[in-house]
Parts: C-alpha cells; structure tokens; sequence
C-alpha cells in the first residue's frame, strides 16, 4: 500500500475531482491522497450512494456544490463520472437513492439525488465552461462501436487519455437507446444532443449511419481490427426477445412478428423515434415488466388509446422500475393486472389480434438474476379482449454481425477478461453488449471502465487509480435541524395536458427554494468524524448530545475481510471500556459530538474517492 | 415446561378480534398481543353511521368489548403503535418507535383503509375518511344539519353511510361511475337499475361521468366544489372517497412475504412464509374453484376468517369453504340490501 | 375553561434527573395557579445531579380546596419510559398516558411503555424529541413539548403557560425564553389537534373571585415570605437538601430589605454567627435538616442557656445519618424537641401545610424575642417542596419588635440581664445601650449573668427558663392546636402533626363518606406541648389513632408521655407522604367497620 | 484547520489499552458525573498513573468525603472509604497508620477540602502524612447544585451569591505550601496527558503530597473556569522553575490569573510514620544512630 503524505498546491479544479476548490484561487491544504484499502474500505462502507453508482458519482460532493449555488461546478463534479448528467439527471434509475443512508430505517426518506443532479445541468450558467484533462496524444487510433451510453462515455474517456477516436453508429444519429428508446415526454433530445457533442467535442470522429457486419456496404470488423490500434464493441442489445407460448418450437417462426396490431415494444418505439408514424387501436395491451414495457403504454396513451392495461407475470413489487414512474403511468389512467403470463395470442377472421389468453401465476422463488419468478397454475387459463398488443418481455445481444470469431459466455454474450479484452486481441466490449439490458448507468460506468483497461492494455501502464483524498474539515457543515425537511416532490405536468402530444415533458423540475431545501437534507456522509483515544478522557459529553446512538462505548470491533470496520462492540461496564468510538454508519453527521467535546479530541475529514491520473 | 406460544396479531378490527378470542379459546397458556395504529380498543366501524342519527354517542358505546374483557382475557393490546418492518427469519415486528416485538405466530389482519383513484389522488387533501371513531366524529362535526355529503365511487360501505345519513335528513349525492356498489360485481343495466332504486331511497346518484377535478372554493375550504367530466359541477358540504378497499400492509414491503394487491394466503389463511397468517380485508385468498386470487369482504366473510386463522394457528386444518352469500337484492319494502350490511353484535366476546 | 363542571385533575410527569421533569411540572403548577385554580403539587427527585436517578412531579389541580394528593392519577406523562413503566399502575382507568413516539435508539421489547399501558388507559404517543429538535435544533425542550401538548389536549389557556414561560426563561435570555415558548407552542397546537377520548375537561376556576389573589407557593417559598414579613435582618446558612432552597431564596430577596445573609463553612459556623447577630439585636436565622440540625444541638443550649432569641427552620429528611436526602420523614421531632445537652427546652412549632409555613415562620420571630429562647419551625421535605396555591392577608400581621425592653437607661440602679420575674422573662438589652452592659453565657449563672453553680440558682434558673415558655401556648395570632371534624363525642379521633395532616383530613372525609363518626385535631406547638386541648379532645373520642411518616411513633410517644394515655399509632418509612387510603383503613378498623374497609 | 492525522485504527488502539491493564484499576460503575466534568480526567489519570506504577490494586486506598468529586472511590477498583463531609483526611492518617505499607491517595472537592474540610489540611500537612491529596478544583458547589465556594472566584455568580461573590478565593497552593506541604503540584483536567504524569509523581513522592487539579464543572459554572477560560490561562511552569526552592515555588503560587501547571515544591522529609517509628526506637531503647543508618 502507498500511503504519500504531500501537500499540494492546486493547479486546476480538472485535475481534482473534488469539491475543495473554487474557481481560479490556489488553495493549500494538507492532504493525502490514500489508495489504502481500508480507507477505500471506509468509502465503500460509509458513503452507500456513491458506492451504489456504477460510476462512482462524488454524490455528497455535488449535492453540497448545489447548497453552495455552484451549479457549474456541480455539473462537472457529476460529469467527472458520468459524461451525460442532464440525461441521467431525468431517466437514471437511481440504484442511489435505495441506498441513500436518509433513507435507512428511522431515518425518514432518501435524498432526492437523481432530481438535484437533473436541477445543476438545468441551472448552470448559460455560458457554462466544460473542464477535461487532457493527456498528450497517445498516436494511438480507436475505433468505438455503437454511440450508445457505453460506446460514447468510453470514445470520451479514450480522447481525454489522449488517444485519437472513431465512434461508429448504424442509426442517423447517435444516443442508442436513450435517442431510440426513450420517449420525449420523459428525455426532452435537445438535452440528450448537447451532452453528447460535449463529451465528442475533444475530437472523437463520429460516423453515423455506418454499420457493422458481413453485408454488402458494410464494414466488417476484421477491417477494422486491422485499421485501429483497438477496437471496442459497445453495440448494446437491441434484439427484441420473442414471446414464449405455449406448445411452440423454438425454430418455429415468431407469431407475434406475423400478427397485425402485434408489435414488439423495442421496435415500435425505435420506429417511432426513427419518424415512422405509428398508430394503436383503443384497448391496449402491453406485456412486459421493464422501463420498455412502461414507455410504450404511456405512449400509446399520448397516441390515443383508451384502455391500456400492462400484464406483469410476477407482481408491482418485483418489477425493476421506479415506483413514482408506476404511479405516474396510474395517473395516466393505465391500468397493471399482476400474476398472469400470456400463453396463447387470439385472433380473428382477418388474422388480427382479437385478445390474449393468460394463466393466472402464483410466485415462485427467486431467479438468479436476482427477479421473482412467477409459476403458471395449470387449468387456470382465461381470456381477455384487446386491439392491440406490444411485446416488451426483454432485449438481448447480437453477435451475427462479427466476422471474427468471439468466445461467448453461457447466456450467449461476449465474454471479457481483465481489462475487458475479448478472446482476441484488441478487441474490447463493454455495456449492454456484454452484460444484456441493464441501465443507462450501467453501460456508462462499464464503458468508462473499460476504457481505462484499454488505455493500461495500449500504453503498458495504468494512468488512472481509483484513490482516496482525506483532508480535514474545519467545522461541521449540517445542523440537526435540516433532517426534519421533508423530501421535495418533482412537480408534474397535469394529466390533462400530458396526452395527444409525445414532447410535452411530464417532470418539471425542481425549483430552486425547494433544491436547496432537498440539497440540505444531504448528510454528506463523506464526512468522516473520528476520536483521538489518547486524548479522550471518556466523560460521555459527546454521548450526551448525540442525536442517536451514533457513538459508542466499545471493546472491540469486527473487521471485515476488505479491512473496512463492521460492527462495534458495545459495553457498558467501565473495567471493559476500551474506548468511545463513533459508529460512522450510525453517524448523521450533525456535528453535535465535535462541538461538546472539552478535549477537542474529535476530528472531522473530507473523504472522496475518484479517477485521478497518475 | 415449553415456553407458551406468543400469538401477535396485527390490527383489531373484526378479524382481529375474533382471532384473538378463538386463540385464547384454542390456548389458554399462550401470550396474545394485538397491534393497532388506532388509539381505541377494537370498535364496531359498522355501527358508525350512528353518530348521524344519535349524535350523543361516545366512542365507549362503539366498543366491542369493554376494557376489563381484553384484561380477563389476557390480551394485551398494545393502541397507538405503528409496525414499520416484519421480520420473519427472526420472527419479529420492527415498531415505529424503535422497539422490537418478537412472535411464535404473526396474524396480519390490518384490513384495508379507503382507496383513492390514483386520478385523484392530488385532492386527497381535500377529501375527509371515515375509517376510524375520530374521523367519523369529525365528518359529524364538519356536516351542517340538513348539509350535502358527496360521495366519489360509492361502495357499500359508503352506501350503508348515505342510507344513515338520508335518514337523519342529509343530502347525498354519488358520484358512481367506477366503484358503485363495489365489491359487488354488477353488469352495467343491473347496475344502472340498482342506482335507480337507490334514487328513489333519496340518495342522488351521478353513474355516467366521473368526477375530473376538485377545488376549495372561495365561500371557504369546508366547501367544495366537485368538477365533474361533463364540465358541470356540485358543491359539497363534505367530500368522502368510496372507491372500496386498499390493503393496508405497506409495513410488509420487502418482508419476502408474497403480495399482490394483499397478502397472498392459501385457503388455511397460511401466507408462504410459514409463521404468518392472514384474515379479513387484508388477504387475497387462493380460491382453488375459480382457480384465482380473491379478496372477500364483508363481516360474516371477515369473522369466518378470524377463526379461521385462529383455529390453523394453533395447529387445526380447516379452509376456507362456506361464504356467506354476495348478491345485492331489493327488499320488499322496495330498499337496497346487501349481506355486506348483516352484522351481529358479538365477536366472541 | 368553557364548562362549569368541578375541575380535579392530577397529572404525573415521571422522567430521569436531566430531562427537565421538574421543570415541566413547575411550568405546570404555576400556569395553572395564576389561571386560579387551586393547585397541589410535589416533586421527587434523586441525589444525583444529571443522568440518572428517577424525577416525579406531580400536580392536582382542582377548582375546591383539597388538602392532599390523590392516589390515582388523571394523566401520566412519560419522559423516561424505564423510570415511568412502573407508575403506569398510578394511572386510573380512561386515564391518558402522554409519552415519547420518537425514542432516540433502538430498544429491546417491553421497553417502551406503550407496551406496559392497560386496555383502559388512552395511549398519546408524542414524538416529543422530533419536535423539539425540529423547533429548537435540539432535543432539551422535549419537557416543554410535553407540557403544551398536555395544555392543548385539555384546554388549558395558552396565554397563562406563555406568562410563566416568560418569567422563567426570557429573563435568562430572549432566545432561550423564544425557543422554549416556540416548542411550547408546537406541542400546544399538536395536543389542541389530537382528538380527544379523555372525559375530564378543564371547568373554571373555583367560586368566582374568591382565587383572584392566589399565589403558587411551595412551603419554603412560604417560610422565606413569613421571615421577609417578619423583617429577618440576617441569616447564615450551609447547603444541605431540603433545605438549601430557603437561603437560596433568601439571598435573592433579602438584600433588597437591607438584610444581610452569609454562607458560612459549616453549620456549626452558621448557627453560632445567627446567635451572635442575635444578641446584636437582629432578627437572625438559620435552615438545615436532620443532620445539620444534629450539629447545631450544642449551640442551641447555648441559646437556650444564655436566653439569647434564635430561629431556626428545619426541615426533615429521611434518616438517621446521611439516610435518605431526598426522601420525606418526620424522624427529627425528638431530635427537635429533646435534642440538647441538658434541660434546654425551647419552642418547637410544626406547620401542616403551606400557608402554615409562612404562619409559624413569622410567629417564630415574635416568639423568639418575646420569650427569649430559640425556637425550630419544623417542617419535612414533603412540605418544603409541596407546592399549594395560597392566599395571604394585606396586611402585614407580625411585629416587628417584641421584646421585653429593659430601661433604655438604668444607669439609676445595676441592670440584671436574667432578673427573676413572674412570667419567667428578664427584660433583654443589647449592645448600644447605656449602662446595660452584662455577659451572656453558657455557664449556669445568677441574675446578673455571672457564673453560679449553687444547687438554689440552678433550681430556680431551670424554673425560670421552663416557665417563661408556657405562656406561648397562648401567643396571639397563631394555632396552636385545631380540631375539625364532627363536634361532640366520636369513635374515632385522629391527632396529626406537620405536612401528613393533609392526608388525614382526606381520610376523615372519606371515612364520613363511609358513615363513621371522626374528628382530627391538629397539634402545630410540639414545645411546649398544648396538654389540655389534647386531653379534652381525647375524652371526646372512644380511639385515638396518630399517623406520621416516622418509625417509631415520635409524637404518639410525646402526646402518651405528657397525657399518660395510650394511642394508636399508624406509622409509616416509605419516604413518601402517608397513603390516604391506610389512614382510611386503620380508622375503619378502630370504627369496628372492617366491612367498610375497601380494597384500593 | 489543524493539520490532518494519520489515521487512527482502532482495532491496534484498543489491543494497546487492553495490554496496558489500565482498565484493570476501574470498577465496573460507569462515573455519574455529568457528561463534560473534568473529574473524569482525572479518574482517567488515576488510573493510568497507577498502572504506570504498577501498585497492586489491593494494598491501593482510596478515601474521600462528600461531594461530586468524593464519589470517585465508587469507580475505582482498588480499597476506597466514602467518609463524611470534609473529614476524609483523619480517616486517611487513621488508615495509615494502621498499615504503612498502604498506598493512600484522598481525593475530594474544593468545598470539602476548604470549607468544613479547611480545619484538617494543616495538620495532615504539618505531619507529613505519607498520603496523596489530589483536590479537584471547581470552584463551585456541585452537588447541593450549584452555590459559592472557597476557591470562587471573585465576582461570580451562584444561586447564593445572587450579586455576585464578594468573598476573594483562597489561594490553596500557597495556603498547602505554608501548611509545609512536601510536595506541592498543579494540573489541569484539560490535559489529560500532564495530568498523569503529575498524578504519577504525587503519588510516587514519599510524603505528604498535594496535587491541585482546575477542573471545569460543566453544570453550574458556565462563566468562570470553564474548559474555554482555563484551556486559554494555563500554560507549564518555566523550564527554569526550581522545585526545591520554597521562595519561587511561593512566587509562582502567586500567579492566579494564568495558573501554571508542573512541580512546584518537592522535598525529603521524614512522615508521621517515620516519627511514630523512631519513637516506637526510642521508646524500645533505640538511638538516633540507628535511624541515620536505617535511613
């Protein structure tokens, strides 16, 4: 482990990824930067939003920017991590906030995160300056498969670290499923537009409407691989998985692609966003648990139908989707029917779908991707009348489009080694296209990874760590009085207005009142309180003020296999005491205990972890 | 000698109470602990619309059961408690204030509080409950003689309201688009001659549009006025939302015990997690005839379920068989009646 | 305060040392007596400073006299659930329980005491720490949400919370009186908008006009206004529970009467600086309690021997030794009475209840003098900290100089200081005064103060010193004794002493409710001892039963030993004011109605 | 910004505390102390400077009188006596005549030493008791919550000096060092560390040694000597300060205002039980000679 004690005079807010710093003054402050794993250890344990984000969004030190009304720099904290936050400010799917310690039990709601990252994209000043550190150029040259969120944070990632990329994407224009999939009600394009020319702006090539296969006028990746120091497949899943049922074979052709008024969610949406005009009649069914399956009954609402019903195999509670996106669709007047699977399509003279046969399920136990898994009961089977019917159970990869032979893992996917390399050699994959469908955030937080692999595999060296920096804080920044705000809700557009129309945006955004309201509910657990034991003289003031049980008379304490601390062992007789301890996880952060303690043995640190070049 | 059984059941509504009674019948050894967010002893919330006709009741002559009947019985009734969290592998209930409370055998028979169209949920401010004693009280307090009740959905709980209440010389108007004599299933001509007899009861009735919007209105916000789709509107002295029943378990959420809309239980009342029961308005019964899910209501349906629970609680084996009988008839006097109506007075006190 | 009915409602605020329990009563007791209310309350309270010890302060507030706490509580109120699960019994049915919704930890089941309440008690779960600290930023003013949650749940008038609110915190400092008076309000509206299932609602105040001048006071308040009235011109004190608040009192107030107090190192210090300033001519006193009381004996029969005017107020604790500091006893009278080297007899008086303190406390000045002795006003712990809502006079009843004044100038013939007369008391000079001049002493000495050890001097000067006191029993302006009750013969008489004979006009109440004839008597002079009174009223009872918080019957033993006739004695160490009920009890058994006898 | 420390961890912290056996001098009794006081500083010292001394906890006494401080035996694992107010110190020359071999150390509040206790010290001093007298001072009343004490300081406000205190503190360095005390030091409850190592020496002495300990009441001072006040006066006594020479160790008691913390007088002499000793020599035929060689 290399632990440098230096002090450092700061030279640029790029360089740091941290909120220390305000624009054009040197600050000097003693710092270490750590990558001992049990202070990455501590991060990891005690800072649950930023661990929770795939790319490792500084969370605590963005919100804490926001009560400062430094949007500006709020935004480019998230953007170090994440090249798209106006984007995921609106669609993210906050794997955050479930894990948002204001959310722990007794601890009230989570912090709107996701709402406040929106609200620094929306507030930054018009002229707002984008910070990149740059490395000198590499000689380098990449070729990037796919601009979707994984293909276009690692062509970002790639040209900061000085290499000389080009982006390839098959469709007009690039975005993937967040410019194809995602309707405009719920991600306005202008936003989604200007954040990926930003993260293009360093040079990245970007040829659209290209695509890669075997085909005639096609480029094949062998070429490629020939044309580029390495090449990198990020071209997502964006195959439709076929309905299952009953008594069909698997080579049989797909009923739902031959049926009039049947159409597979991914693709009506894709069509729609690629200007084909699309039409519902007035009863509407759409199959499918996921993000898709929701899109595509709002949508067609806005297109018109009357009734939408969406059939979920397993129940609300099991489906992988934010339960304020649910309850919007239910203000949409959308219906959700729970336990039933589609076993049959019904159709009339003309061969258009006249219903769907279902059985009615009971749940099962838990599938390994973690999902419940829903049981049909036999002879349960009933019908229900609809016009139309979208299919949206699932998404999953291609691979027939490579003229080069990849090892494949057992659900079909790529498989990558360290670094991400595929079985050959400079060949790269990252995002949906090695992982199957996951979430925006996800492919970006692959994707950013995989690019630093590329980079350690191109120049035989690794330029970017993951560290620690600890500096101390001079006084505590919250009062205990901000944990009684209540979470600020995101005001709506009236249900009213919402249809006939697919741009008009549903979420308006947060005020700015109530943003500095919900920014100050953050505890910014980076905080880290510690007791200086040989100067403790164990009076308990520190114990007397606190707010909860967050500080502890201890013996002892279990150390976990990462050498991050787990729990305390707790004593009250006093020939056992060894030391009173604070228990970080129990710890809001108020600053009660520093301010009491006669000793002045408590001390308080800045704890952020990042990419820093090295 | 083994340590008694401690049976704790959540709520003390009928099927509470009728559990609680039945396992003491069933064990005269074990500890009964009842949870209720309310502040009162169990009540009889059929016997509310009371208050209309004689309003000099006190919430005592509501009571079930007087306090020395729980104390003779030994069950204790812990008022005015929350249950935020259950537990099953440790087999025990997390409480609002912090405190644990461990169980042998759980019954979750926490009913259902009223439900509102999620169309309609940014007024629901604007809209009083009747659920409990105090907010019956206070929906009394807030209705001027003679005053305008206006009732969104109108289900046989708010039905069995609006007969009170025209009795005691209210107006009251429904507007019964969707929930109208919910849970009765009705096809739309039954439905619209069954409206037509509740009518001529003196109840006004609105079946074809529902309502769009609701706003307090300047003569002061005990006043609203209710916006129907048609554009046209009524103003209301009291605004009440009967759109049937909404489980009340959001304390199970992630407890690993199956929901849907409610607990999901087999035809013992068992739920899949082996140590928790469900009865009353609360469970989603597996009906192996009509091969689905399905809730019953109703205080026959709901006491039955009681001892149900109770009974396979302390090791019995009976299912859920005979129901009382569902259908909704005119009576010869030319009024509505229901089952879900039908109460006797005593849940095996 | 809309009804008329007849207000009695007893609230029980139970906490630990620190969480501001008293505090809240007193808020309590004092907004509700300046609301004219008669109000009864007292406080106890651990020896620990913070943290630990269990805190109860209990108030009945009613709007006709009562003399004494009732057994039942209307309201518990819980700020520190482990010390209050126990007092969950004191609750009555329909009672309501007020406590904290939102502890700050964790806790393992049955310690909360929601768990602990009877299916007939009224659960007001209050996230008293949440409020507090979401108005205050912290979670001290919990107490306070607590008393305005109470106060909005039973319609009591904001405005009278909010005048005492003022007094005790604003004049500390505005923020703090704002932020406690902001957390009051906050509880207040909280309470106001719960709905309420308890019956007893708040009517008004007792008979009209008759409260308008009613003034909160506990029995030291009362004993500090009795010397002020009286014109105390010093006072010496040491620290000891219960008696500390006198001087602490006293040191506010007296310097603005030109009075001069002194906390000196010891007690022993403390009552020979009282002596000295005595025999200067000021009117001096002292405060202590058992213990102080046993160091300061050799020093009163110096003041008894050497006539010089002394008081000292004592109030009791329980004991012996260190015993229970914090705890009530009426242990100390044969330690008040008898406790001295010698025959050194002096007045003893005892107060039965607040208003009495203030009585005896400036009669025992006028008594002083008049009769030259020192003279102990006794009091116990229950009754220097029982709050009563009390009425004084105008007018200003006690004299301010009653002494027997020798010529100011006798240079004509010598002055004798201990000059032999029929009532016992030699005419008293002090320094200043011409031709005067003489020695006081503890030695046994002749007319003229010298030192004389013949067996006729010490004969007649013990005469001399014992016949001087007696016409005390027939000082003006106080009761010695009082009898109350049924006139004529009775079955049963109850002879009662300081603070338990509150508990005893109860129990003659109930006892009449239950149809037996009785009748109590009051004994407030236990040096010398009315005998004649005592007598009369123990020919006109077929039993007499004595009730006090000792264990070995201190007064029935004093009341046999000048009497020579047997009593019945009830007595009682829990360190808490007597149960009605037990009096109830044993007097129904002397009745012969042990059918009567009800089971609490 | 105080510059940052190499972390702490606490897994090594506590095998450290667990191997130095402190924790074996302690009772089992959390201190009831209100949280804050500085007398938990010195139940911490008392209890390292033992275990640095390595006294055996059973031939280790320690007696007090009344008040907040006197409650200190109750936390220590060693023999204590809880005597009564202000008369710890006959108790403490009882035992220790009785036993020689005793390690006696009084400890008690400024109330209880100088107010009804003040009649004692001299003479415990004079004798040279060979006991250790550690004083924790807070100039106020703690337990009768909260009235003037004999090391009040002027002008200061308690519920019986309502108008201030008019009486001038007493001055117990100087009042010990004139009573003959042979080892006389001070300390503060705001250095823990220093406050071992003197209570370490104190007890080391042989002799009667008398150790003042400014000690912050955090209840019922909140003007006067609070951790703010003091932790701004004190500072060590001067490298040059001489410790066996009466006179500085008298000029440096003087200084009240910015009190200094260290050894202000330490001498050899013999104790009451050297005296008791020799006179049981002589009185059993010995001679001044043989003490000079028992010496």
């Amino acid at each position: 482990m290399t632990q440098r004690e230096r002090r450092t005079i700061h030279i640029s807010e790029d360089e740091d990824f941290s909120d220390s710093h305000s624009y054009g003054q040197r600050v000097v402050t003693p710092v270490r930067y750590s990558t001992d794993p049990r202070d990455i250890g501590w991060v990891k344990e005690n800072i649950p939003c930023q661990v929770a984000c795939p790319a490792l969004t500084n969370i605590p030190a963005y919100i804490r920017m926001i009560t400062e009304q430094r949007f500006g720099r709020s935004y480019e904290l998230n953007r170090m991590a994440n090249v798209l936050p106006g984007t995921l400010g609106r669609i993210c799917s906050r794997p955050c906030e479930s894990k948002c310690r204001h959310g722990w039990p007794g601890n009230g709601e989570p912090v709107a995160i996701c709402h406040l990252k929106r609200l620094a994209a929306d507030y930054k000043s018009s002229g707002h300056r984008i910070n990149e550190s740059l490395f000198a150029p590499t000689g380098k040259r990449i070729a990037v498969i796919g601009a979707g969120p994984a293909g276009v944070a690692a062509a970002h990632d790639l040209s900061t670290l000085g290499h000389s990329v080009t982006l390839y994407e098959r469709e007009e224009r690039p975005g993937g499923m967040l410019g194809y999939g995602i309707p405009e009600f719920r991600l306005p394009r202008d936003v989604l537009d200007v954040e990926l020319q930003n993260a293009m702006r360093l040079g990245v090539q970007l040829k659209t409407g290209v695509e890669v296969g075997v085909g005639k006028g096609k480029l094949r990746l062998s070429e490629l691989r020939r044309q580029y120091d390495a090449v990198l497949l990020a071209t997502g899943s964006m195959e439709a998985t076929p309905l299952p049922l009953r008594g069909l074979k698997n080579d049989a052709p797909d009923p739902a692609r031959k049926l009039g008024d049947v159409e597979y969610g991914l693709d009506f949406l894709v069509d729609l966003h690629r200007g084909v005009p699309k039409k519902v009649g007035k009863r509407v069914f759409v199959v499918g648990a996921g993000f898709t399956a929701l899109d595509c009954a709002r949508v067609a609402r806005r297109l018109g139908a009357e009734q939408v019903t969406i059939h979920l195999r397993t129940t609300e509670e099991y489906i992988p989707v934010e339960k304020d996106e649910i309850f919007e669709a239910k203000r949409e007047g959308i219906v959700i029917r729970g336990l039933r699977t589609p076993v049959a399509l019904l159709t009339d003279a003309k061969g258009k779908i006249r219903g769907v046969q279902f059985a009615q399920n009971r749940l099962g136990g838990w599938r390994e991707n973690g999902r419940r898994a829903a049981i049909p009961i036999d002879g349960s089977e009933f019908e229900e009348e609809c016009d139309t019917l979208l299919v949206a159970i699932g998404q999953r990869t291609v691979n027939d489009y490579l003229d080069v032979k990849l090892e494949l893992d057992r659900w079909g996917s790529v498989a990558i080694g360290e670094g991400g390399m595929t079985s050959r050699d400079g060949i790269f994959a990252a995002g949906d296209y090695v992982h199957g469908p996951t979430t925006v955030i996800e492919a970006i937080g692959h994707g950013r990874r995989i690019a630093i692999g590329m980079d350690t595999w191109l120049m035989g060296r690794e330029r970017r760590k993951l560290v620690v920096k600890i500096e101390p804080v001079e006084k505590p920044l919250r009062e205990r009085s901000f944990d009684f705000i209540p979470r600020q809700h995101m005001p709506t557009e009236e249900t009213a207005s919402r249809f006939g129309n697919l741009t008009s945006e549903v979420e308006k955004g947060f005020a700015l009142d109530g943003a500095y309201e919900e920014a100050k509910r953050c505890y910014l657990c980076y905080h880290k309180y510690t007791i200086d034991v040989d100067n403790c003289i164990f009076c308990r003031a520190c114990i007397e003020v606190a707010p909860r049980d967050c500080i502890k008379l201890v013996d002892g304490v279990e150390i976990k296999d990462d050498g991050s601390y787990g729990e305390l062992h707790q004593v009250m007789r006093w020939d056992q005491v060894g030391a009173i301890w604070i228990d970080n996880n129990q710890c809001i952060r108020c600053g009660a205990c520093y301010m009491v303690c006669p000793t002045k043995c408590i001390s308080i640190t800045r704890n952020e972890m990042f990419y820093q070049d090295v | 000698m083994a340590k008694p059984e401690h049976y704790v059941i959540i709520g003390n509504g009928v099927a509470g109470g009728e559990a609680a009674y039945h396992l003491r019948q069933r064990d005269q050894a074990s500890r009964i602990t009842m949870v209720t967010v309310g502040r009162l002893l169990s009540i009889n919330r059929y016997e509310l619309p009371k208050l209309f006709t004689e309003p000099n009741l006190d919430w005592r002559d509501f009571l079930l059961n007087p306090p020395e009947y729980y104390a003779d019985q030994e069950i204790s009734v812990r008022r005015n408690t929350w249950v935020t969290n259950v537990e099953p592998t440790k087999r025990q209930l997390v409480l609002r204030h912090r405190e644990t409370l461990s169980y042998d055998k759980l019954l979750i028979a926490s009913g259902g509080g009223r439900h509102i169209p999620e169309i309609l949920t940014q007024y629901r401010d604007l809209m009083m409950k009747f659920g409990t004693y105090e907010e019956a009280r206070s929906v009394c307090n807030a209705l001027p003689k003679g005053g305008h009740m206006v009732m969104l959905g109108g289900d046989m709980i708010g039905l069995d309201l609006a007969r009170a209440l025209v009795k005691g010389g209210f107006r009251v108007t429904v507007i019964g688009k969707d929930f109208l004599f919910w849970p009765h299933q009705l096809d739309p001509d039954e439905k619209e001659s069954f409206a037509q007899v509740l009518r001529d009861m003196g109840v006004g009735v609105i079946t074809d549009y529902g309502a769009a919007s609701i706003a307090a209105d300047d003569r002061g916000p005990a006043v609203r006025r209710i916006v129907l789709a048609s554009g046209e509107t009524l103003d209301a002295d009291v605004l009440l939302s009967f759109c049937g029943l909404m489980p009340s378990l959001a304390f199970l959420a992630g407890a690993g015990v199956d929901l849907e809309r409610g607990v999901l239980v087999d035809p013992h009342l068992q739920s899949t997690d082996k140590n928790i029961w469900a009865a009353g308005d609360v469970c989603q019964i597996w009906s192996p005839e009509e091969k689905q899910y399905r809730f019953y209501y109703g205080w026959g349906n709901v006491k039955r379920m009681g001892q149900i629970a109770a009974f396979n609680m302390t090791g019995g084996d009976e299912s859920i068989s005979t129901f009382q009988d569902e259908r909704l008839v005119v009576t010869g006097s030319g009024e509505i009646d229901s089952p879900y109506w039908h109460y006797g007075g005593d849940s095996g006190g | 305060m809309t009804s008329n009915a007849k207000t009695d409602i007893q609230i029980a605020i139970c906490g630990s040392a620190g969480d501001g329990t008293i505090a809240a009563g007193d808020i309590l007791k004092q907004a509700m007596a300046k609301a004219g209310y008669n109000v009864i309350a007292f406080d106890v309270y651990p020896p620990e400073i913070r943290g630990f010890g269990k805190c109860v302060a209990r108030a009945r507030i009613t709007s006709e006299q009562v003399y004494s706490l009732k057994g039942k509580s209307d309201c518990l109120i819980s700020l520190d659930d482990s010390h209050a699960i126990p007092h969950v019994r004191e609750l009555r049915k329909y009672g309501a329980a007020i406590y904290e919704d939102t502890p700050m930890s964790d806790m393992a089941e049955g310690m909360h005491i929601s768990g602990h309440l009877e299916p007939g008690h009224l659960p007001y779960g209050v996230p008293m720490r949440e409020m507090s600290e979401r108005i205050t930023s912290s979670g001290r003013s919990r107490n306070i949400v607590a008393v305005g949650y109470l106060a909005g749940l039973y319609d009591m008038p904001a405005a009278v919370f909010h005048e005492v609110i003022g007094e005790k915190f604003a004049r500390k400092s505005p923020e703090l009186g704002a932020s406690v008076r902001s957390a009051f309000d906050a509880g207040f509206e909280a309470g106001a908008g719960s709905f309420r299932l308890h019956f007893d609602r708040i009517g008004a105040p007792g008979s009209a006009g008759r409260h308008v001048d009613l003034i909160m006071m506990s029995g030291n308040q009362a004993l500090v206004r009795g010397c002020l009235d009286a014109g105390i011109d010093t006072f010496f004190g040491y620290p000891i529970t219960p008696a500390t608040t006198i001087m602490e009192m006293l040191a506010r107030e007296m310097p603005k009467h030109g009075g001069r107090l002194l906390q000196t190192e010891d007690e022993i210090s403390a009552i020979s600086a009282a002596i000295g300033a005595s025999y200067a001519g000021a009117r001096a006193a002292t405060a202590t309690s058992g213990p102080g009381l046993a160091l300061m004996s050799e020093m009163m029969g110096l003041g008894a021997m050497a006539e010089v005017p002394m008081v000292a107020f004592v109030s009791q604790r329980g004991g012996p030794s260190t015993g229970m500091p914090t705890k009530t006893e009426q242990s100390d009278l044969n330690l008040a009475v008898y406790g001295v080297a010698g025959d050194g007899q002096r007045i003893v008086l005892a107060p039965t209840n607040v208003e009495g303190c203030w009585k005896c406390a400036g009669k025992a000045f006028e008594m002083a003098e008049r009769y030259q002795t020192p003279v102990i006003v006794l009091l116990d712990l229950y009754l220097s900290n029982r709050y009563e809502a009390v009425e004084l006079p105008d007018e200003n009843p006690f004299a301010s100089d009653c002494s027997k004044w020798a010529e100011r100038d006798s240079r004509a013939r010598p002055y004798s200081r201990y000059r032999i007369t029929d009532d016992g008391v030699s005419p008293r000079a002090i320094p200043g005064n011409p031709g005067n001049m003489h020695t006081v002493t503890g030695l046994e000495h002749n007319e003229q103060g010298r030192p004389n050890d013949q067996p006729a001097t010490h004969q007649e000067m013990s005469a001399k010193r014992h016949r001087k006191l007696l016409p005390a029993l027939h000082h003006p302006g106080i009761t010695i004794e009082k009898r109350f009750g049924d006139a004529g013969k009775v079955d049963v008489g109850i002879l009662g002493w300081g603070s338990t004979f509150g508990e005893i006009l109860e129990a003659m109440f109930e006892a009449h409710k239950l149809g037996v004839s009785c009748a109590a008597m009051k004994v407030v002079m236990l040096s010398p001892l009315p005998v004649d009174p005592i007598n009369a009223f123990m020919d006109d009872c077929d039993a007499v039963l004595v009730p006090e918080l000792n264990y070995e019957g201190q007064f029935a033993a004093l009341v046999t030993g000048a009497t020579g006739r047997a009593v019945n004695r009830l007595n009682r160490v829990t360190g808490t004011p007597m149960n009605v009920h037990d009096i109830v009890t044993e007097i129904c058994r002397l009745a012969g109605r042990t059918d009567s006898i009800a089971a609490e | 910004m105080k510059d940052i420390q190499e972390p702490v961890y606490l897994e090594d912290k506590l095998k450290e505390i667990e191997q130095s056996g402190k924790l074996a001098y302690r009772s089992q009794t959390l201190p009831t102390w209100c949280p804050g006081c500085g007398y938990f500083s010195i139940v911490e010292g008392v209890s390292k400077a033992m275990t640095e001394l390595d006294l055996k906890q059973e031939e280790t006494v320690c007696v007090s009188g009344i008040g907040c401080a006197s409650r200190f035996p109750f936390f220590m694992n060693t023999y204590g006596f809880h005597s009564l107010h202000g008369r710890a110190l006959p108790v403490a020359t009882g035992i220790k005549i009785a036993n020689d071999d005793l390690t006696v150390v009084v400890l008690g509040g400024d109330g209880d030493a100088f107010a009804i206790g003040g009649a004692h010290i001299p003479h415990a001093a004079r004798r040279n008791v060979d006991i250790t007298y550690v004083v924790f001072d807070n100039g106020v009343y703690g337990l009768t919550k909260g009235q003037t004490s004999p090391t009040s300081v002027l002008g200061f406000k308690t519920t019986t000096t309502p108008y201030l205190n008019m009486d001038e503190p007493l001055n117990p360095l100087m009042m010990l060092l004139s009573y003959g005390a042979s080892w006389v030091g001070q300390a503060y409850a705001g250095e823990p560390h220093h406050l071992t190592d003197m209570i370490k020496q104190a007890i080391a002495h042989r002799g009667f040694s008398y150790l003042h300990v400014l000690s912050p009441c955090v209840t019922f001072d909140k003007t006067s000597k609070t951790y703010q006040n003091l932790g701004m006066a004190v500072r060590p006594l001067p490298a040059t300060h001489d410790a066996s020479n009466f006179a500085a160790a008298m000029a440096a008691a003087q200084e009240i205002d910015l009190p200094q913390l260290g050894v202000y007088f330490a001498r050899e002499r013999p104790t009451l039980c050297d005296g008791l000793t020799e006179i049981t020599a002589r009185a059993q035929g010995g001679s001044a000679g043989q003490r000079a060689a028992a010496g």
